[in-house]
């Protein structure tokens, strides 16, 4: 029944998306297609919250649309549920926040039909359950945000993002498609049911790599990560806060869907292979993000990085199983499931932010903004509660599920292979490594943007936004609060999932007092969020009570030190690229050889000391740009053949014809 | 009758921490005149400054914003909750199963995103530079302390602080390379942390090379009162979390009596004496280093821990 | 007398093979026109045989279609075009004469191989017509491509059709011989009034348009 | 009344619309008689379902075929409704004179009648005669406009069509003599019918040299690789109805005529099985194609090089064989029609508003118009095979059946797609988006047709009708 209801909901976006083309124009257009989609997103949401609570059966049926002897199979089980459950949260929030935000877009007519559809599509690729469905709504999901990324087509910037994103796409497509081919055999039996019960050879690596490139480009995994910095900014912020939030999230599924529930019991270096690429990835992403200015590129990047923490989870968690250690195995994956949903979270609630920022100031680069905290209020709390969540800080939900992960490679000394034995630490020293990084980029950005003096003119006129796009933001600040302080029930919501997909799972945590969560066993270690935000609020409430009950409660205000140089211009601060320069010192000079030069006039001449940065993008280098530069080399060279003349096209049919006489007169 | 003792030790932790942190600074200072051949501040000087710093009026930047006004109370109480969890005199407090490592170090954490956030409120630019070099040091600083935590977890078995202390009191661990290895890295990330002389000097208002004070620069009356008591605190932190885990003697056991609690107070104090001079001594023989050398320092204490961690994944003897 | 006509059909067919061979050979168009002409004649003469052979009345038809146009209309026109056209006096061998023979001779081995495979029980007649066949259609596509000169190319093209003519016949019972043939006729013909047409003189396909002005003058 | 034999309406009817128009001279009238009389084919190809004629010498409707053939009329319909509106403003801006718009129309039928013919054709020579007719047909519209580009493609088209049709005839007289000794002398020996139930017995050399011919030969008029040049150049310089047509319909013509000789040789198990053969004509098309996309400037041109690209995929396809490969490609050969001719309508009325097939000169399609725009968005979506549209489902199969089968194989077939569709979509980039160039008068296009294709292209992406696929799939199994 629940499915029946979600499919009826799908098919309703669907007819949404058809009825914002009719509506295209109209005045009230925005404010119907944004509430539709909100209802409906609700919808989806309590239905799968529902199917999740109830633990019910997984329930399957077949339309008649689809391969015609196959028909289009749907599934909603425990996993779908979850999943479900991530993805339609961030849509009810990004619809929440579209209504408010869709009055100021440019062009609604290029955003209103994509955007309902956009929902659709991811919905029903978790729904699926065969592969021609899954690929089909897959790839109806990417054409869907392509058109979305290319709303604002008049930037150059945006239509190279949009290209590059529908290319990457359509590659990871072609690799899931392989990835099935090899799944579902020579005779093409494409249901999912089918090819789980056609128990897959041990050594189906290939499977593994193929899924890695498909649902890894979606996700933006390290080497195939380049189109998510350019994609998500070119979108419109809440469509932005959509792909970062919830469709990396979708790739996650896909990834565990085809590996843990398609495939057999992994071989134990599958886990290794996914655990390195996740700890590169996450170390990756926050040093790329350190180097923009761009607000939202910094937030795509950090989907990057924390899209890296969750593969960390999923590769321990593959380790595990391969060494038939299913109560580790099901930590780490509840630490994989629990981060991806927080992710959403607080990523969506950051873009939401990036998006008001945008619609007061009409600026996107941090170099612009400043002093918001003044004219903005309400984002700017929103902004901080997001991105101490993001920075993995104690009271909050990204340090709930950080915890659960060290301490999932806390357990992994019992894994005897040597190979993990190196690979499990030094990750865990990557994964520490990104974590601090994130709370450097997230000082960076908030305080670059928000606090401080503002920089500009725009920055200065900034003013509160709308009322929608305020309570957006507002739930989910508050949402990451709560499950900050109350971790316990969504691991005891994710325990279906776990337990279905790794054999076992996590101790029950709700029955635990004090609500605090506990790994493996009591004895060994247990983290309380709700305790840790009571001692703080208590004791800071304390101090501040005794504080002005015995110390002098005067206040003056007064100009700031400027050590003897009364220099009022904002441009003294600093800015992003001076907070990211020693870090960039640090790390730069690798990762992106970095040249920092500094020109200096020689004594004497009037002339303006300049300081210039070369930074390099070394993925974009060492493999893009070959591929592009190669496909281009060939195409020149075959270009030729269509100016020869009619004599030597007959020579090319004379020379095929003797070659196939040939071959007759050979084999034959 | 236990339910009160254990919330009176709990109660008695809280306080004692809250009183020897500026005893500490003020022996620190002490020790360092001695040796410089000057009589010094006396030791209840930190006392005296916090009591002036109270009564003073509050003097504000014109740009400042509420956080700036609010930091100080969430730094302070943010330090002050990860200082009481740390065992100072006995194993087993009240609270103690929640003295999970990895949360007080995320706590000391928040405390320094929040400081940093205040640095850059101000809109000046010596407030820029504190925070931009704070985020560089803690990037490797912290990554350092999560390898020691994963050292000391793998011996002890689990990431709860008593539970350590407990299993380090037993000596079961007995002498080990990596407990080695993750106490050199825990004093180079302590001497980073409190921004100590090699990393920073507390002393200093030089802007150019101050950290830690310069992000504080602005702040004054008993915001300055509040933040100063902060940083006290976190050295305190520090110093009894290598007591409790390295020099555990004289910690009251798992559930013993008051007297048991007397000697740990004892014990403790000890202890504290000891780790000042030696913190005063290090810091009169050594040179502050430029700030572009901190990451090689800190980079050490990473590598050290990283391999502490690797050598307890590779053996279980090692 | 079995024996007889096979032997005579075989030496009408191979030297049809012969002749394309010379056509390759030569490097001068109207000598080529010339040796085409005999081209055509040796058909006409196989495929009346073929026809007393199969006592198949139609086949006489292609016989005089070939002799006639082939054999006379076409040689003629193609002469007095040369002259106009001014061509007559050039060399125009893209390959050298040694290399060309060469690849001819190389081809017809090529088309003995793949015929000469197929099984005895199939009518011996069939099996050595049709590796005549296949050579001379080999050569003419041969020739097609070495040379230079429109007319050239059109020659091969022409010798290429009239090894298709000899295997139809040697087909026997085969229907639509005839209407295939004239269909071959008509298509050639269009080729010769297309080069007249647009005075190809040197490349196949620099089409002179300055010729087509001409006859736009009438219309409105 | 004796119902008259819709087989013979179907052949009937172009024809006799064809010397009808010859006469007419208004252009009003001769357009609208065109609408009609396709039309009317489509009528009679529909009917064609329901009355299943019995197979005679001359004439076959089987299941293979019976699809094609009403594929052929509904194209060649909706091609003459966007041929009217476009033909007009052909007229207006004076690149087609009232004399050469008689012949235009006239032609148009007798190409309809030759592919019809063709696709009836139970007499492989018949099927030989009407094949070289159409393709004259579209010789001579090739080269209405009288460019020296439309003459010198026209020409090209002619030499290189008259040796592919020698090498055809060959092919077919080979088939005879291979069927002689068993069937005996005269007609049936070239009847499809007769030929595929005795093709056991034949000499399986003669039949191995055969099919090579007419792999070349037809393999010419379907624009494989090595034999492809003169489509590009057709497609360019011809009016835009006719490209329609010729990468619509023609293509899938020749494409039936070579599936028919491939049934003939599956049957014989002696014979060379000929999978190895088109699977590398196949890919090579594909491949060479792929990367031709990137240095097109005209955007006709590209287009027609897409097709090559996507017979090679089908061909590849047929080439694998095994039932899902051949569904495939039987699937990918209708959709391919479908979505290249909505494309070319789209392009025809683009090129006809801008005034340039230039790809540079054309930008912000979706702004200036926005139907045409986001129709050929949607169209370039489904040549790129993207779902939810119906290329997709086929590429789909072929893929995942061709890595399980032979994973080498699978890789220049990624290969080929993958550097396809980056060559179009970043040529959709340009013209469909960006800032707008030419100008913004509205233009009166005939959008029916188009967005009739793309619907049902959309309906086959999701939901394929059981009557269809049961076709389909019995083919399939005997493709072999």
């Amino acid at each position: 029944m629940a499915l029946g209801i979600s499919l009826w909901c799908a098919a309703a976006l669907l007819a949404l998306g058809v009825l914002a083309v009719v509506l295209a124009g109209q005045r009230p257009a925005t404010a119907v297609i944004y509430t539709a989609s909100l209802f409906l997103t609700l919808g989806f949401l309590a239905n799968a919250i529902l199917h999740l609570i109830a633990n019910a059966a997984p329930e399957t049926t077949i339309l008649p649309l689809g391969l015609p002897w196959v028909g289009a199979h749907f599934r909603l089980d425990a996993l779908a549920a979850v999943f479900l459950i991530v993805v339609n949260l961030g849509a009810a929030g990004a619809s929440l926040y579209g209504l408010g935000y869709g009055q100021h877009e440019i062009s609604p007519s290029r955003v209103l039909p994509f955007y309902p559809v956009f929902l659709a599509g991811m919905n029903l690729v978790v729904l699926a359950d065969d592969a021609f469905s899954f690929l089909l709504s897959w790839e109806f999901m990417s054409l869907s945000s392509w058109a979305l990324v290319m709303a604002h087509h008049r930037l150059p910037e945006n239509r190279h993002a949009g290209f590059v994103y529908i290319l990457m796409a359509s590659f990871g497509t072609l690799a899931l498609l392989l990835a099935f081919g090899l799944l579902s055999g020579p005779d093409g039996n494409y249901a999912f049911d089918a090819i789980r019960s056609v128990s897959q050879a041990q050594g189906a690596w290939p499977v593994l790599i193929l899924v890695l490139i498909g649902a890894g480009s979606k996700a933006g995994l390290v080497p195939l990560h380049v189109w998510l910095p350019l994609a998500h900014p070119a979108a419109p912020s809440h469509v932005s806060a959509l792909m970062s939030g919830v469709m990396t999230k979708v790739a996650v599924y896909a990834f565990v869907r085809i590996i843990f529930d398609l495939g057999g019991t992994p071989d134990w270096w599958w886990g290794l292979i996914v655990l390195s690429i996740g700890g590169g990835t996450a170390v990756m992403g926050v040093l790329y993000a350190l180097m923009e200015r761009d607000l939202k590129r910094v937030l795509a990047y950090s989907t990057i990085e924390n899209v890296g923490i969750v593969f960390v989870g999923l590769g321990l968690s593959m380790a595990f199983q391969a060494n038939a250690l299913p109560d580790a195995a099901a930590l780490a994956f509840t630490a994989a499931l629990f981060h991806a949903f927080n992710h959403t979270l607080f990523k969506s609630l950051l873009f939401f932010g990036a998006g008001a920022v945008s619609t007061a100031t009409g600026e996107r680069n941090m170099e612009h903004l400043g002093g918001l905290i003044h004219r903005m209020p309400v984002t700017s709390i929103a902004v901080l509660v997001g991105c101490v969540a993001i920075s993995a800080l104690p009271p909050l939900n990204g340090f709930a599920s950080e915890w659960l992960t060290f301490q999932a490679i806390l357990l992994s000394p019992e894994l005897p292979q040597w190979g993990l034995k190196i690979m499990v630490p030094a990750n865990g020293a990557l994964l520490a490594l990104a974590a601090a990084l994130a709370a450097a980029c997230f000082i960076r950005l908030f305080g670059v943007s928000f606090l401080g003096r503002p920089r500009t003119r725009l920055a200065e006129q900034a003013h509160e936004i709308d009322f929608w796009s305020r309570t957006a933001m507002a739930i989910f600040a508050i949402l990451c609060l709560l499950v900050g302080a109350l971790p316990g029930f969504v691991i005891d919501a994710l325990a279906p999932v776990v337990q279905e997909l790794t054999g076992s799972h996590m101790p029950s945590q709700t029955i635990i007092d004090w609500f605090s969560i506990v790994p493996i066993a009591a004895s060994r270690s247990s983290y309380n969020g709700l305790l840790v935000l009571l001692f703080i609020a208590l004791s800071a409430g304390l101090t501040a009570y005794l504080v002005h009950l015995v110390a002098s409660k005067s206040v003056r205000r007064s100009a700031p030190w400027d050590c003897g140089f009364p220099d009022p211009s904002p441009i003294t601060q600093y800015s992003a690229d001076s907070f990211a320069q020693p870090i960039r010192r640090v790390f730069g000079t690798i990762v992106f050889r970095v040249r920092e030069s500094v020109t200096i006039p020689p004594p004497g001449s009037l002339g303006v000391a300049r300081f210039h940065v070369e930074l390099r993008d070394l993925v974009w280098d060492s493999l893009y740009a070959p591929i592009s530069g190669a496909v281009n080399a060939a195409a020149e060279r075959l270009n030729v053949l269509q100016f020869l003349t009619i004599r030597r096209y007959l020579t090319l049919v004379f020379l095929a014809l003797v070659t196939l006489l040939l071959v007759l007169a050979i084999w034959s | 009758m236990v339910l009160i003792r254990e919330l009176a030790a709990q109660g008695a932790q809280m306080m004692l921490v809250l009183l020897l942190a500026p005893l500490l600074t003020g022996l620190i200072r002490k020790v360092k005149a001695r040796l410089l051949r000057r009589r010094g501040p006396p030791l209840i000087q930190p006392y005296r400054d916090l009591i002036r710093l109270m009564r003073k009026e509050a003097v504000l930047a014109v740009n400042a914003s509420w956080l700036f006004r609010a930091v100080p109370y969430l730094v302070f109480a943010a330090t002050w909750v990860a200082a009481a969890l740390v065992p100072t005199f006995a194993t087993d407090l009240l609270f103690s199963w929640s003295a999970d490592l990895i949360a007080i170090i995320a706590l000391l954490g928040s405390a320094r995103f929040f400081l940093a956030l205040a640095g850059m409120d101000v809109g000046t630019s010596f407030g820029g530079i504190g925070s931009s070099r704070e985020a560089m040091i803690a990037s490797l600083a912290e990554p350092a302390m999560i390898m020691i935590i994963f050292v000391l977890a793998l011996i002890a078995g689990s990431t709860q602080l008593s539970i350590i202390a407990e299993f380090m009191l037993s000596l079961a661990a007995g002498l080990r390379v990596s407990l080695g290895l993750a106490l050199i890295a825990l004093i180079l990330v302590a001497i980073a942390e409190n921004s100590r002389i090699p990393v920073d000097n507390p002393a200093t208002h030089l802007e150019l090379t101050m950290v830690h004070e310069a992000m504080v620069l602005e702040y004054s009356g008993r915001h300055l009162a509040l933040i100063e008591l902060a940083a006290s605190l976190k050295l305190l932190l520090y110093v009894s979390l290598i007591g409790c885990v390295f020099v555990p003697w004289g910690l009251a056991p798992m559930d013993s009596g008051w007297n048991a609690y007397v000697v740990g107070v004892l014990a403790y104090l000890a202890k504290l004496l000891c780790f000042g001079v030696a913190l005063a001594i290090f810091e009169t023989s050594i040179a502050k280093m430029r700030v572009f050398r901190v990451p090689a320092f800190l980079g050490a204490a990473l590598m050290l821990g990283l391999l502490g961690a690797l050598l307890r994944f590779v053996s279980g003897s090692l | 007398m079995h024996g007889l006509a096979f032997d005579i059909a075989h030496l009408l067919a191979g030297g049809l093979v012969l002749v394309s061979l010379m056509m390759l050979y030569q490097d001068r168009l109207p000598a080529l026109i010339n040796v085409f002409a005999l081209h055509a004649i040796l058909l006409a003469a196989s495929v009346t045989w073929q026809a007393n052979i199969q006592h198949e009345p139609y086949l006489y038809v292609t016989a005089m279609i070939a002799l006639g146009f082939k054999g006379f209309v076409i040689p003629i026109a193609l002469r007095r075009m040369i002259v106009r056209l001014g061509i007559h006096r050039e060399i125009e061998t893209v390959v050298g004469i040694g290399p060309t023979m060469l690849a001819g001779i190389a081809l017809v081995a090529l088309a003995m191989v793949v015929m000469l495979r197929v099984t005895e029980q199939a009518d011996p007649l069939a099996r050595e017509d049709l590796a005549f066949a296949l050579s001379v259609l080999l050569l003419g596509l041969l020739m097609m491509v070495t040379r230079r000169n429109a007319v050239g190319q059109v020659l091969g093209f022409m010798s290429l059709e009239n090894g298709l003519i000899l295997a139809a016949t040697g087909a026997k019972g085969m229907p639509l011989v005839v209407e295939i043939s004239v269909a071959f006729s008509v298509l050639i013909a269009f080729i010769v009034i297309g080069i007249f047409l647009f005075r190809i003189r040197e490349r196949f396909d620099s089409v002179d348009v300055q010729a087509l002005d001409r006859f736009r003058g009438e219309q409105p | 009344m004796t119902v008259i034999n819709p087989l013979i309406l179907v052949l009937a009817i172009p024809l006799g619309a064809a010397a009808l128009l010859a006469l007419f001279r208004g252009y009003r009238l001769s357009s609208r008689v065109n609408v009609l009389a396709s039309f009317a084919t489509l009528l009679t190809a529909l009917s064609l379902f329901f009355r299943h004629p019995e197979p005679d010498s001359y004439f076959l409707v089987d299941d293979l075929n019976i699809v094609f053939i009403v594929l052929n009329s509904f194209v060649g319909f909706t091609t003459s409704v966007f041929s009217a509106t476009y033909i007009a403003h052909e007229l207006e801006i004076g690149r087609l004179t009232p004399v050469y718009l008689r012949f235009y129309h006239a032609m148009y039928q007798v190409m309809m009648f030759g592919m019809n013919l063709a696709l009836v054709a139970n007499n492989i020579g018949l099927m030989w005669v009407a094949i070289e007719l159409a393709t004259l047909a579209t010789i001579l519209m090739v080269g209405i406009y009288r460019t020296h580009e439309a003459l010198e493609a026209a020409w090209k088209y002619f030499i290189l069509g008259s040796v592919g049709i020698a090498f055809a005839l060959f092919g077919t007289i080979l088939v005879y003599m291979a069927a002689q000794p068993v069937v005996g002398e005269g007609l049936p020996g070239m009847v499809w019918t007769v030929l595929i139930e005795r093709v056991a017995e034949f000499d399986p050399a003669l039949l191995n040299v055969a099919f090579i011919f007419l792999l070349l030969g037809y393999g010419t008029k379907v624009g494989l690789a090595p034999l492809h040049a003169w489509l590009p150049d057709a497609h360019a310089e011809g009016p835009t109805p006719i490209s329609a047509v010729l990468s619509g319909l023609l293509l899938n013509v020749a494409l039936y005529a070579v599936l028919r000789f491939k049934m003939l040789l599956a049957a014989n198990p002696a014979a060379i099985a000929p999978g190895p053969l088109m699977v590398t004509m196949g890919l090579v098309s594909l491949v060479f194609a792929a990367f031709m996309l990137y240095r097109r400037r005209d955007i006709k041109r590209m287009f027609a090089y897409s097709s090559i690209e996507h017979m090679g995929i089908i061909v590849f396809a047929f080439g694998m064989g095994g039932p899902l490969a051949n569904f495939a490609g039987l699937l990918q050969m209708t959709m391919h029609s479908l979505t290249k001719s909505a494309i070319f309508f789209a392009v025809g009325h683009i090129s006809q508003v801008k005034g340039t097939q230039k790809i540079s000169e054309i930008r912000g399609l979706t702004e200036t118009h926005p139907l045409l725009g986001w129709g050929l968005v949607l169209g370039v979506v489904a040549i790129a095979g993207m779902p939810p549209l119906g290329i997709f489902m086929s590429e789909f199969l072929v893929v995942s059946s061709t890595f399980s089968r032979a994973p080498l194989l699978a890789i220049p077939l990624v290969l080929g797609l993958m550097v396809a569709f980056g060559a179009l979509l970043l040529r959709l980039n340009g013209f469909a988006f960006g800032e707008p160039t030419g100008s913004r008068a509205p233009v009166q296009a005939s959008y029916v047709p188009m967005f009739a294709h793309l619907a049902l292209v959309f309906t086959a992406g999701v939901y394929l009708p059981p009557a269809l696929v049961a076709w389909f799939q019995h083919v399939a199994s005997i493709l072999g």
